[in-house]
């Protein structure tokens, strides 16, 4: 299961539940990556407080949707996952992406950048 | 403890959740933490994932094979398909190495198998199938770690 | 929807559990009701906790097999066992009787399966097992009585 | 899972939890029936508002503990069972033990009764 939800400064919050699998991360991913093209995405904060479960089919979504943001040069940030899912995260290199902190200071910390540019 | 069971389904996606509820299930017993759950659940996924996607396509009526043996505190599983087999095992085990890059499949499956197992084989014969076997044990109570 | 699973395990009273999970698990795609999903397991469990305690008594190496289709929004199930057999069938199914009033059962485990089951039948032959068959089929949607 | 209370006039309150099937009754069993018997209990109340499941194991051992009950005459109330389990119990002729209310109001009920003999 998967909330989105896109803010003023184009940055795309996707709030997972339940468990990310192969079988669910086909059933959002087009949901997702449509919300990315047309919403005018810079960035996505993936918020997986809530994500029971994760293999690396997540891996894969989160790649992906990677993927569709370079040509905005747009960045990835993993909120909160569980210590399984951030080893996983670290296997594949997306240990840099992961803060412990809220949505709000995670948009904080987007924003700001975003700012600078 | 003992206890011995196989669980076997045809290859469509919904099975994957299935195929972990059972294994978590089956593993209760045990009293493994957290932590230990979902490393093992998350061994399980993979394999069943690609025994599904890679061994069969999603054929819907070709069978997916768990078997899996407690002893004391030690699990050993084997999941089996009789599918389309892997071509060159050591490049499969490579992390990113992966042959549906345009499913967004990550090439992380054995990478996360191997590193959350204890010990970890793969056996396949290309058109004939793909046989992982992996070992877990779980370890004995320490009070703080225990899911209830 | 197409599905079909096979599960086996050992007759110890700790895979009651399992056989329930794995079932519910197996059935949750149809998107059943909260009654139909406690009615379904409570099937599966007395049928299953039959083979165990009946069947093999508790002998934790014989197995019990469950196996299951779904068609649509039917499901078929068989639930069988190579243990004692049942000497009167008929006899077995009526109300309250038990071979095993010292265990505190009830004899209510065959009333019940019938019950919630849409059809049920039982075949089994001393010395060589039983196996119990049963159908139930799942209501077509009512916004009201929805789990999710 | 079963919480065992023993209250003032001789009333068991057994508070269920879970999943009551065959394994459970036989783990729960003697625990609930030795409280029975070491606490001069007259009545019993099974509360079953938090009862995940329960097969015909639950029959047999709230049957059992009537039994155990026979001697002092006592009596058993089924506060709060899953409409599932209700139909269990009248399948098993338990139909008329059973209770919508709370444990007070239960309580109230038994001693009332209690009361006066
Ligand atoms: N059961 C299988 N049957 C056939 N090929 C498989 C099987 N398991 C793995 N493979 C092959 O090994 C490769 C690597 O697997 P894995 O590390 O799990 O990554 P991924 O599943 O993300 O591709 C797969 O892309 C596939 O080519
Ligand atoms: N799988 C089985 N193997 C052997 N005997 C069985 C089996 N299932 C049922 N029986 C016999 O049928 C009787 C009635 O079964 P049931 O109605 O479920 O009541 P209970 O399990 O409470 O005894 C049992 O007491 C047992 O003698």
């Amino acid at each position: 299961m998967a909330d989105i939800e896109i803010i003023d400064n184009g940055i795309l919050i996707a709030t997972l539940r339940g468990e990310l699998d192969n079988h669910e991360a086909n059933r959002i991913r087009t949901h997702i990556s449509s919300s990315i093209f047309s919403g005018q995405v810079r960035s996505v904060i993936w918020n997986l407080e809530g994500l029971g479960f994760m293999d690396s089919a997540g891996i894969g979504l989160i790649l992906g949707r990677m993927r569709d943001l370079v040509p905005v040069d747009g960045e990835t940030l993993i909120l909160n996952p569980s210590s399984t899912m951030e080893k996983i995260f670290n296997f594949s290199g997306l240990g840099s992406n992961i803060r412990r902190c809220t949505v709000d200071q995670a948009i904080g910390e987007i924003g700001g950048v975003l700012h600078e540019k | 403890m003992k206890n011995e069971m196989t669980l076997s389904f045809v290859a469509i996606e919904e099975n994957e959740a299935l195929a972990r509820m059972a294994m978590t299930c089956f593993i209760t017993p045990l009293d493994p933490t957290i932590e230990e759950i979902s490393e093992f659940k998350t061994i399980v996924s993979e394999a069943v994932t690609n025994a599904i996607i890679h061994g069969y396509e999603c054929d819907g009526k070709s069978q997916v094979t768990l078997h899996a043996v407690i002893d004391d505190n030690k699990v050993s599983m084997t999941i089996s398909d009789e599918g389309a087999g892997i071509f060159d095992i050591e490049q499969a085990m490579e992390p990113m190495f992966t042959t549906r890059p345009f499913m967004e499949r990550s090439g992380m499956g054995f990478t996360i198998m191997e590193s959350f197992s204890d010990r970890l084989s793969v056996e396949s014969v290309i058109g004939r199938g793909t046989v992982v076997k992996f070992e877990k044990t779980f370890s004995p109570v320490t009070e703080t770690s225990r899911m209830r």
